[in-house]
């Protein structure tokens, strides 16, 4: 299997007035070519701003300080800006979380789609507005053409977010990064978009990051799974074995808060406290204050480890015994 | 916990609620150059009868805009309904002179999905959670202090954040300040709107517990509107799923789960992600919501309704007992 | 050959009848003539007539000009002279017209083609005078002229000196010579006649070079117009005196007089000779002229300037001496003073507020508390008629006659006789009102002269106005330029040639 | 396992919103001078009488024969003119200080009496809808579909010079503005979940609109009532320099620099020229506290 | 659409009428036009016939009603000053004033745009920082100060431009226009930035907080996801988004500069509107300051009707909604 995209020891901070904010404080993670990677964590973890670091679209007073985002072996850390745009929208495309937003409200759909196509290929209008009108098509928008026409406000969010898709495929992108795109969405149109990207992913051979809070779906789609902890990454592996046996106790919980996974009536298992402000992080492990596990071997920083084949973990204490060897 | 009382603690009765929505300028030059334009009205709630039992947690699930908050709004006395009786204990409300009004409406409370915004960011804690109290003549100034303290402590929240302000606080702990401020004028009912949507899984699990807790301690009775239906399915006896404005199915808990018997109550539970499924295939209900604007006709689901016949688009099927206590609304079932 | 001129005041009408008011009759006299003009010391000189004299004590013959031609070539004649008599009571809708001019008139005989008697019910040795006033039209082409014609320049035909090329309203007039004038031949082609309301922008338009001619310098602006060396200065002592009004009506509290507590004087202050001296000689009269005027006004005790008809010779205002001001209240019983509110325009005449503050330091300082206040002019000229304020500042701009000022400020109010229609301060005295009542009628000049400067001089000593100043006509020009400077304010083209 | 939490995130000591408000406001350097300015301004205003080295107000203290004194002159009185006098011997840096206090009374007076009337109305329109709320809102049109310069000259030409008046004519033609920016977000807030909470809490109206919806609609508030003090200043300079507005004897900073202003051109450039500034740097130093008071309250920005 | 304008129109109407209440009895409280109109030397005889003649000698509310019903036949009364219709000469001066308004909201747009926009781009850059220091500035100079400042500096000092008046004038459709020549251009500079200078800073500023508004808005970021350049970005993406508040605020900004002209036109004697109605107002010419209002009371409303219409016609959002 080749590697799309490999992260490694990404730091991204944020230097603002009140001090510095570690959004993103060693993240490690690779995506395999055609790959789904779930980037799960909770809201303030750092999933948005690992991804707008991949792109290279952190704004000030955010900076990468650290780490090397290797796209096809060639890192992007260090790209320069020009470099980086053509591979925006281009070889790397980005899906954002809220569908009404994501759409320049006072453009027409076409002028946003062709804008793009001719932002990284010489072709005519027409053959842009072509090109357009086939991604519409296939990311299911009946009467494409007429659609082409329209402007956001006349879409729903489930077609927005469709569009915002169909935007990010026109060039069929090694890599779609997508941001929390169902978040905002009703159930049954979550399913549609689910469906549709699924049957993407297979026919195209994309690799995608879908970045989410809802252990569900990711355990529907991804391949692989990275959790995200107070910016950093604290479990990753296969899916299945994650979910079934997690490691590290923040996962642990979080599954286990998982309505269904709890008896009807009961109370849910719960992770006491909150989360931690990313401004005054202590030392050590950041879930220490939370973890029923921890002990004064927390206060030094794991390290993110392999422990079992394709497992890795942050935890000096990690759930070993439910899983097997 | 389930009910004994035969004359539900509230019933909501042939409820409806229309939004009029008057035309903007635009829209009138429109429809002056010929466009068939009306003022517009949505029927945000058409014909809704629920009853709730005193202990009894109903979970109100439906799709975005299709009147959840609406209906909770009503129940919980803030909106009028446009049509139909909110009997509270078998007495309409409108019917109740002051002040056992006011004490009905005390009675139901609201927690709202917002924690942001249902919170007065220019109030302490102590006066957001003490302020009716004290106007109802449930506590004293000299008792302020301490009353304050006890409905904070029972919500999760240490006292002694009193006289802070909603901004110094997470997500978790607003939302617990928006509960010690319901539970502050004792209520027996309430309703939640989406009260955990807006959590973090891991405090949204805290913040469950603690409606369950309460819910044992205090003997309270809740509408639970959520579209998570994980959610709903692990706290509520009896579910009722709406589609724009209207009930199609309702039933206890564990039947509908089993047992779902309407069209969009399927695709619904079909299409909602479960962790336990991996890698699995999504289906697909196909079509968009449709706008409460126009709905269509008949059966509102019959568009997207993988079993639609040409009656289901010119007759409004009726709740129909299908089994002992599960309603639902198809012409399926007849 | 071209003159660009601003004027400070806005012509507000072409039509010669219309509207009485100096801006007006300034370019009124550029298109028109009158029977009798006046040179710039304001004596009457021939216009369109020749010659007159009185044939009998009610009756006036005038040789009318021969050989003179309106613009449209019309030629003049007594007919046109007659008509424009029988015009002037009859524009419409004039807010300020005429027809005093002609009201004595009861008869207009057209003797010849070129002359002219007219009759009046009394003697009337004013009728010349009144004549300065009236612009004469043509019949043939002003029968039927409305305002409107005039302002749009299609009926502004005269005999004048120059043509009227456009006219906008409120912002030019452009001018051509006409080139047929019997008189003068005017030294400009083309006059380019700008209204510049703000005083500041007219000096800055002279400054710049914007315009070659201005009338109605700020006075803060002399000393850069005097020290320019590209720039002259043509100054005239002019017919306006400004001067105190005091409330003579109330016997009684006057309403802006109080004691020093605040509270009213039973019996008012003003009416008191001795009061009303202090009060003059309290005025520092040569500080106000340099120091406020900066040198643009003459400190004056009566109305009209020297070498003007009825000028009081050798009556100067008195020297300013504090000490006797406060001797004189002292007698008067008001040792301590009093408090009195001055009021006064502040948009009317050349610092007018300025003034009104120098006065009121004046006075304060003779144990007179005054409060100042100076308002528009609109609002101040009502409640001034409406005897509102107990002093107050206004100005009069006279006839270069004594009856004029006499008439309409010291006579007693008399509406039947239209006496004392400005007398705001309600002055009395019938010593005054039998002088000018003989004066009026007597057409011997030099006896007439008599009358009026000791009508004047009567109500001057008795304090019924107080004069502070009267003011210089300042108009200033590239020094290539040259001016008459004129009595009477106009500002018109054809006193300006190049040097 | 326990139910308590743990201590809010941020939050050091008690942190009132005014706290946090202050001290986002003391974070920027020229807001925080604009404000220095503005005291410093402001007292001398207060304490004028004692401050000035003249009553440029009395006339008895007035001689005309020290007018245009250059800066730096002493005066028939014995008193050095650091920033020389005007036309009627007034002392220009006392006659600065005095006008400053009438421009801040002009300009703080009107706002304030404005925004009270405005906002009582805007709010009163906005809770209470319908008819009310139309006729209030057809009041605002008429006063806004007036502009404010002719209103206001209009007003004064009618009640005459003075102070009071000058405060009267900017209220009258100021309230408007206060009244749609309450009503505007009023009806922003009421639809609120807090306002909901308050309604389901059976609390009385009265408590409602006055401790819950009105505290929140200040911020937008107090922006534009920086701003129209600014204006108001600016407003009354205009009006006295038209002619109208205060009187000539106790003149504002406009009326100096309308006065002053005649002697430009003669080179008695400080008769205008320092009372410019001193309305220049109130003005600035207010516009400044806005500007930044704008950001503050501004919730988009504080993404 | 007919219900709205027929509302509008009514609404409209209204305000003219109250309007005209209200500036009629102002103007009888403030004094009394025949005083200061008619000459000093007439006497009380002229006086009375000249009231008569005016028509003053009636009780105010049949003035009133004379007034009216001349006015629903079009006709706004005479001018007492120049015996010309009001309206007549309020229309003749209003080219000047639309010329200078026009000029100053071009000036504010042409100069605000495109430092409003960097302002809000580089917002910390030296260059906004100077930029939104300089805006403060336009903000708070009183008009009057500036237009004198200016003729001091650029007419008497340097003597670049001329320091007041309209200049040539070319007259088409019957009007004069100075925007057709040279000379014209050189007299409406002055006036016309003074006029501008605030709405400059207002452009400024609207931009510039439009532009940081957009900034942070996910559709921009999502347009350099998409990998555009930065000048598409910004000039398509973000630029039509605040054209739309700058459009709609220049428009309605338009009518307050009308009546701001005033004090322009004073200081530049310009001649149009707002000196006419200054000068009325000095001789309560009653008569055109009436006119004059519900002029410009009507230019308001119906800019404000443009705006609204245009408002709608530049939002998407606004616009379709009601076809779809
Ligand atoms: N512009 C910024 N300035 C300062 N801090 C920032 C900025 N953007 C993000 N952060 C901080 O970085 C941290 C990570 O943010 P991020 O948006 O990546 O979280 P997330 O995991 O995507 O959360 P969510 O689920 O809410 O989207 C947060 O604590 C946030 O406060
Ligand atoms: N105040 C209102 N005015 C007009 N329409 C309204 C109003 N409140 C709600 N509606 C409309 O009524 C319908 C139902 O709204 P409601 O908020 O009850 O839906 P919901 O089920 O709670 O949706 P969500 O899941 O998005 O909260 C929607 O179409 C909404 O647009
Ligand atoms: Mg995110
Ligand atoms: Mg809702
Ligand atoms: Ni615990």
């Amino acid at each position: 299997m080749s590697t799309t995209l490999e992260v490694r020891n990404l730091r991204t901070h944020f230097f603002t007035r009140a001090g510095v904010v570690k959004a993103v404080d060693g993240v490690s993670f690779t995506v395999g070519r055609g790959q789904v990677l779930g980037l799960v964590g909770e809201s303030g973890s750092g999933k948005t701003v690992t991804g707008f670091s991949i792109i290279g679209l952190v704004d000030p007073p955010g900076r990468v300080v650290e780490g090397e985002i290797l796209f096809h072996g060639r890192n992007l850390a260090t790209a320069s800006e020009e470099e980086l745009r053509h591979l925006r929208g281009n070889r790397i495309a980005m899906i954002f979380q809220d569908p009404m937003m994501t759409l320049n409200p006072v453009l027409r759909v076409d002028t946003q789609m062709i804008e793009t196509v001719l932002a990284h290929e010489k072709v005519s209008r027409e053959e842009a507005r072509q090109r357009s009108r086939d991604a519409l098509g296939m990311v299911g928008i009946p009467s494409p053409d007429e659609r082409l026409k329209s402007y956001p406000h006349q879409f729903s969010g489930g077609m927005r977010q469709r569009v915002a898709i169909a935007i990010a495929l026109l060039h069929r992108p090694e890599l779609i990064i997508a941001d929390e795109p169902t978040t905002a969405l009703d159930v049954t149109i979550q399913g549609q978009i689910l469906a549709e990207v699924q049957k993407l992913a297979a026919t195209t051979g994309t690799s995608l990051i879908w970045i989410t809070h809802d252990l569900s779906v990711v355990a529907g789609l991804a391949d692989e799974i990275a959790v995200m902890y107070a910016g950093r990454v604290v479990e990753g592996g296969e899916v299945g074995a994650v979910l079934d046996a997690p490691f590290h106790p923040y996962t642990v919980g979080l599954i286990g808060s998982v309505p269904s996974r709890n008896r009807r009536g009961e109370p849910l298992r719960q992770i006491p406290g909150m989360t931690p402000s990313l401004l005054k992080l202590p030392a050590g492990c950041a879930f220490r204050s939370r973890c029923p596990r921890a002990d004064e071997a927390c206060l030094a920083m794991p390290d993110l480890l392999e422990l079992r084949p394709g497992r890795r973990a942050r935890c000096f204490h990690p759930h070993l015994e439910g899983a097997g060897a | 916990m389930s009910a004994t009382n035969d004359t539900p603690l509230l019933e909501l009765r042939g409820i409806s609620r229309r939004f009029e929505k008057k035309l903007d300028f635009a829209g009138k030059i429109a429809r002056f150059l010929g466009a068939p334009l009306r003022e517009e009205v949505v029927h945000a709630v058409d014909d809704v009868t629920i009853g709730i039992r005193k202990g009894e947690v109903v979970g109100l699930v439906g799709e975005s805009g299709c009147g959840k908050s609406t209906l909770g709004r009503i129940a919980a006395g803030i909106m009028p309904p446009s049509n139909g009786q909110v009997l509270w204990r078998g007495t309409d409300v409108t019917k109740l002179d002051g002040p056992a009004s006011r004490e009905a409406r005390l009675r139901a409370q609201m927690i709202f999905q917002d924690p942001y915004a249902s919170l007065n960011p220019r109030m302490r804690v102590e006066d957001i959670v003490g302020e009716a109290p004290l106007v109802h003549g449930m506590t004293t100034r000299a008792g302020f202090s301490a009353y304050v303290e006890e409905q904070m402590r029972r919500a999760g929240l240490d006292p002694a954040f009193k006289r802070r302000y909603p901004h110094q606080f997470s997500g978790g702990q607003r939302q617990r300040i928006g509960i010690a401020r319901a539970l502050a004028v004792k209520p027996e009912f309430i309703v939640c709107d989406e009260a955990v949507a807006a959590l973090d899984v891991s405090i949204q699990a805290q913040i469950l517990n603690l409606f369950m807790k309460l819910r044992s301690e205090l003997d309270l009775t809740y509408l639970f509107i959520s579209h998570d239906l994980s959610v709903v399915e692990h706290l509520s006896d009896r579910v009722v799923i709406m589609y724009l404005g209207r009930v199609v199915e309702q039933a206890p808990a564990e039947e509908i789960f089993a047992r779902a018997n309407h069209p969009y109550t399927v695709s619904l539970l079909n299409s909602v992600p479960r962790i336990e499924a991996r890698k699995r295939a999504f289906t697909t209900v196909k079509g968009e919501i449709p706008s409460p604007l126009n709905p269509p006709t008949g059966c509102h689901f019959h568009p997207r309704c993988p079993h639609a016949m040409p009656r289901c688009s010119q007759e409004v099927p009726k709740l129909k007992e299908v089994a002992p206590g599960h309603f639902s609304a198809c012409h399926l079932n007849s | 050959q071209n003159l660009n001129m601003a004027v400070g005041a806005p012509v507000t009408s072409l039509d010669p009848h219309y509207h009485q008011l100096s801006p007006n009759n300034a370019a009124a006299g550029m298109i028109f003539d009158r029977l009798i003009n006046t040179d710039g010391d304001a004596r009457m000189q021939p216009g369109l007539a020749e010659s007159w004299r009185a044939i009998e004590p009610n009756v006036w013959e005038f040789r009318l000009r021969r050989g003179v031609t309106f613009h449209n070539g019309n030629p003049f004649t007594a007919e046109d002279v007659a008509f424009t008599f029988r015009r002037v009571p009859n524009v419409p809708n004039s807010p300020s017209s005429f027809a005093a001019f002609v009201r004595p008139i009861t008869n207009v005989e057209v003797v010849d083609s070129h002359t002219l008697r007219i009759t009046t019910q009394n003697p009337s040795p004013l009728l010349p005078q009144d004549m300065t006033n009236i612009f004469i039209l043509d019949r043939e082409t002003h029968e039927n002229a409305t305002t409107e014609q005039f302002n749009s320049g299609v009926a502004a035909i005269g005999t004048g000196p120059f043509r009227v090329v456009s006219h906008t309203m409120g912002d030019r007039i452009e001018f051509a010579r006409n080139d047929s004038y019997f008189g003068t031949r005017p030294a400009w082609a083309t006059v380019n006649y700008r209204m510049i309301t703000n005083g500041g922008a007219r000096t800055a338009a002279l400054l710049s070079g914007d315009v070659d001619f201005i009338d109605q310098v700020p006075t803060p602006d002399l000393a850069r117009v005097r020290g320019d060396r590209r720039l002259a200065v043509s100054e005239k002592v002019g017919l306006r005196l400004i001067f105190l009004g005091l409330d003579h009506m109330r016997e009684d509290a006057s309403p802006f007089v109080t004691d020093n507590n605040g509270q009213p004087i039973a019996r008012n202050p003003l009416r008191d000779l001795r009061v009303r001296q202090a009060l003059s000689i309290a005025i520092d009269r040569p500080a106000i002229a340099n120091r406020v005027m900066e040198g643009s006004a003459t400190p004056s005790a009566q109305f009209l300037p020297p070498g003007v008809f009825s000028h009081i010779p050798n009556f100067a205002p008195p020297a300013p001496d504090a000490a006797r001001a406060r001797a004189l209240l002292a007698e008067a019983g008001f040792p301590e003073g009093f408090r009195i509110t001055l009021h006064g325009p502040n948009n009317r005449y050349p610092n007018d507020g300025r003034i009104v503050q120098a006065v009121g330091q004046m006075w304060t300082r003779i144990g007179v508390r005054t409060t100042v206040e100076a308002q528009p002019w609109t609002t101040f000229v009502g409640r001034a008629g409406r005897q509102e304020f107990s002093a107050f500042l206004i100005g009069w701009g006279s006839n270069p006659e004594g009856s004029h000022p006499v008439r309409n400020i010291l006579a007693t109010a008399n509406r039947d006789r239209g006496w004392g229609a400005s007398n705001r301060g309600r002055y009395s005295n019938p010593e005054v009102d039998r002088r000018l009542e003989a004066a009026l009628v007597e057409i011997d000049d030099a006896r007439r002269e008599v009358i009026l400067q000791e009508a004047q001089r009567i109500a001057l000593d008795d304090v019924g106005i107080i004069p502070i100043h009267i003011q210089t006509n300042i108009w200033a020009m590239r020094n290539t330029l040259q001016h008459e400077a004129r009595a009477d304010e106009l500002t018109r083209a054809q006193d300006i040639r190049p040097r | 396992m326990s139910d308590t939490t743990a201590p809010a995130p941020v939050a050091a000591k008690e942190e009132t919103p005014f706290r946090r408000f202050v001290s986002e406001f003391a974070a920027n350097k020229v807001a925080v001078g604009g404000l220095l300015v503005f005291v410093t301004i402001a007292l001398l205003a207060i304490f004028a009488p004692w401050i000035a080295p003249q009553n440029p107000y009395d006339l008895a203290q007035l001689d005309i024969m020290d007018g245009r004194l250059p800066p730096g002159e002493v005066g028939g009185s014995g008193i050095t003119h650091w920033l020389g006098t005007d036309d009627q011997g007034r002392d220009m840096l006392s006659g600065i200080i005095y006008g400053l206090r009438i421009s801040l009374i002009v300009g703080i007076g009107s706002a304030v009496i404005a925004c009270l009337v405005g906002a009582s109305l805007g709010l009163l329109a906005a809770y209470a809808g319908g008819r009310t709320d139309s006729f209030i809102m057809r009041l605002v049109d008429l006063q806004l579909s007036f502009p404010t310069i002719l209103a206001a000259l209009m007003i004064l030409a009618f009640l005459g010079k003075g102070v009071l008046n000058v405060v009267i004519a900017l209220v009258i033609v100021e309230w408007a503005y206060y009244a749609r920016t309450v009503r505007g977000s009023a009806l922003v807030e009421r639809r609120r979940e807090y306002i909901e909470a308050a309604q389901c809490l059976v609390l009385p109206t009265s408590r409602i609109l006055f401790r819950h919806l009105f505290p929140n609609c200040l911020p937008p508030l107090i922006v534009i009532g920086t701003i129209q003090i600014a204006r108001a200043i600016a407003l009354e300079a205009t009006l006295s320099f038209l002619g109208l507005g205060v009187p000539i004897t106790e003149p504002s900073l406009g009326l100096l620099i309308a006065n002053g202003f005649e002697y430009m051109l003669s080179g008695n450039y400080w008769i205008s020229f320092y009372p410019g500034i001193a309305l220049l740097v109130t003005i600035v130093s207010i516009n400044l506290m806005g500007d930044h008071l704008r950001d503050v309250l501004n919730p988009r920005l504080k993404k | 659409m007919t219900v709205y304008l027929l509302r509008r129109i009514l609404q409209s109407l209204m305000v003219l009428l109250a309007m005209s209440v209200i500036v009629f009895v102002g103007v009888y409280a403030i004094g009394d036009p025949v005083e200061i109109l008619i000459s000093p030397d007439a006497d009380q005889m002229e006086r009375e016939r000249a009231i008569a003649a005016l028509g003053l000698d009636l009780p105010l509310w049949q003035q009133y009603l004379v007034f009216l019903q001349n006015a629903l036949r079009g006709d706004l009364g005479r001018s007492f000053v120049f015996n010309e219709p009001a309206l007549q000469l309020i229309l003749n001066r209003m080219p000047a004033t639309l010329e200078l308004a026009f000029g100053a909201m071009f000036l504010s747009v042409l100069i605000g745009l495109p430092l409003g926009l960097y302002a809000g781009l580089k917002p910390d850059s030296v260059g906004s920082r100077v930029i939104m220091a300089g805006s403060i500035l336009g903000f708070s100079l009183p008009t009057f100060w500036v237009g004198l400042m200016l003729i001091m500096v650029f007419a008497v000092q340097l003597g670049w431009l001329p320091s007041s008046g309209r200049g040539e004038t070319v007259q088409i459709l019957g009007l004069h226009w100075s925007f057709l020549t040279a000379n014209g251009w050189m007299h409406l500079a002055m006036p016309a930035f003074n006029l501008a200078l605030f709405k400059i800073s207002l452009v400024i500023r609207l931009t510039r907080s439009g532009v940081r508004e957009a900034m942070l808005m996910d559709y921009v970021k999502f347009a350099r996801a998409k990998g555009l350049s930065p000048t598409r970005v910004t000039f398509v993406h973000v630029f039509k988004n605040i054209l739309i508040p700058v459009v709609t605020v220049v428009g309605l900004e338009l009518g307050s500069t009308i009546a701001f002209s005033v004090v322009t036109e004073t200081v530049f004697a310009w001649p149009g509107m707002g000196k006419l109605i200054i000068d009325s107002i000095n001789v309560l010419d009653r008569p055109v300051i009436v006119a004059y209002l519900m002029v410009i009371v009507l230019m308001f409303i119906t800019i404000n009707l443009i705006v609204d219409i245009l408002y709608s016609v530049l939002d998407p959002r606004v616009r379709l909604e009601s076809k779809a």
